[in-house]
């Protein structure tokens, strides 16, 4: 349970890169862009957001059964503390 | 003409959240979630649903939040279409995390991360 | 320099999924998508992945002066191999 | 008409890297470099750099990619502008790091992570 507020940080962290680089690339691409196109840029920017996350949540998240153990999921969530300099 | 209203609330309501002003998106939010009500349009609904939770989590208002992300989740359920529910799901959980809710928190977050994977 | 396969294998993991998605953007925009928007596209795609990678690979390189411990180095590049699956 | 050709085979060379035939990719990208520079294109001369470097790190042809991968550098510095050299110091250190020279590719990651937060 520790580790549950690293991974709202990290969430944030990330999503406040996407929605910044998501604007500068509407704003490029000028006025009038296709519904269509943005709907796809948007899941474009979710999509390689949700994947790169993926494996760092799973690995500060720490109930199942065929889990790491307690000592390795705080290691990570130190490490990720550390690399995206998310200390509250 | 009214489902161009509703665009125009949710666009407005972006643009408030955007400039840091989240109780007038609330505002646009509110109406916006009116007028996909009327029309029963779920996917609009769920965009003003999702807007208005990220107002009010602006503002600290967690638990009122949870209640409009939630309301996501249960339209997703009702229609049988479930865009939307991943970023509702992680939201809920940082609510929770906000109001030192771990436990439950983490429920949320795992459901959420248990998405990632998908499209 | 131990932790320099890492850096190459985490690149590679992230852009096998920026390209992943990338692809995908494009072939849900159809046809004929305008050069500027492909452009800024792909900007948007490289920007997200590298604004997300620059925390972890700097706590991956450790010679600078004002640079962590060696150890601490170590731990972040254990976790990274974790999280992301990247045991050569 | 020669720019159009340039831009077919920059494409070509694309296709045949995504189809796992880097062989085929390094003739095109080969005919389009030889465009650019006789067209004394160096935007699209470092897009056909980087493919060669490319198709010749899908072969294992290290020492090879780091020429072409270099090359990037080198325009860019020629014409004063960087687009591509991000990617081309990352690409140079993946290529030492395959050939064992720890020291040489930590020192291009340095340059390719100094760089990762600019545009």
């Amino acid at each position: 349970l520790e580790t549950v507020p690293t991974i709202k940080n990290l969430r944030a962290f990330v999503e406040g890169i996407r929605v910044a680089e998501l604007e500068k690339c509407f704003s490029r691409m000028g006025d009038d862009i296709p519904a269509k196109t943005k709907k796809a840029v948007e899941n474009l920017s979710r999509g390689i957001m949700n994947k790169v996350l993926h494996g760092p949540m799973q690995h500060l998240r720490c109930d199942g059964s065929d889990c790491r153990t307690l000592s390795e999921t705080l290691e990570n969530m130190h490490a990720i503390n550390r690399m995206f300099d998310l200390e509250t | 003409p009214r489902k161009e209203e509703l665009i125009s609330h949710l666009k407005a309501g972006k643009n408030y959240l955007r400039n840091q002003d989240p109780a007038k998106a609330f505002e646009e939010f509110k109406a916006s979630l009116e007028i996909a009500q009327q029309l029963k349009d779920p996917i609009e609904e769920k965009k003003a649903a999702r807007g208005l939770g990220a107002s009010l989590q602006r503002q600290g208002k967690y638990r009122e939040a949870i209640k409009y992300h939630s309301m996501v989740l249960a339209t997703s359920e009702r229609v049988g279409e479930d865009s939307g529910n991943t970023e509702a799901y992680g939201a809920i959980a940082d609510c929770y995390t906000e109001l030192g809710d771990l436990e439950r928190a983490g429920e949320f977050y795992d459901k959420y991360i248990a998405r990632l994977e998908k499209d």
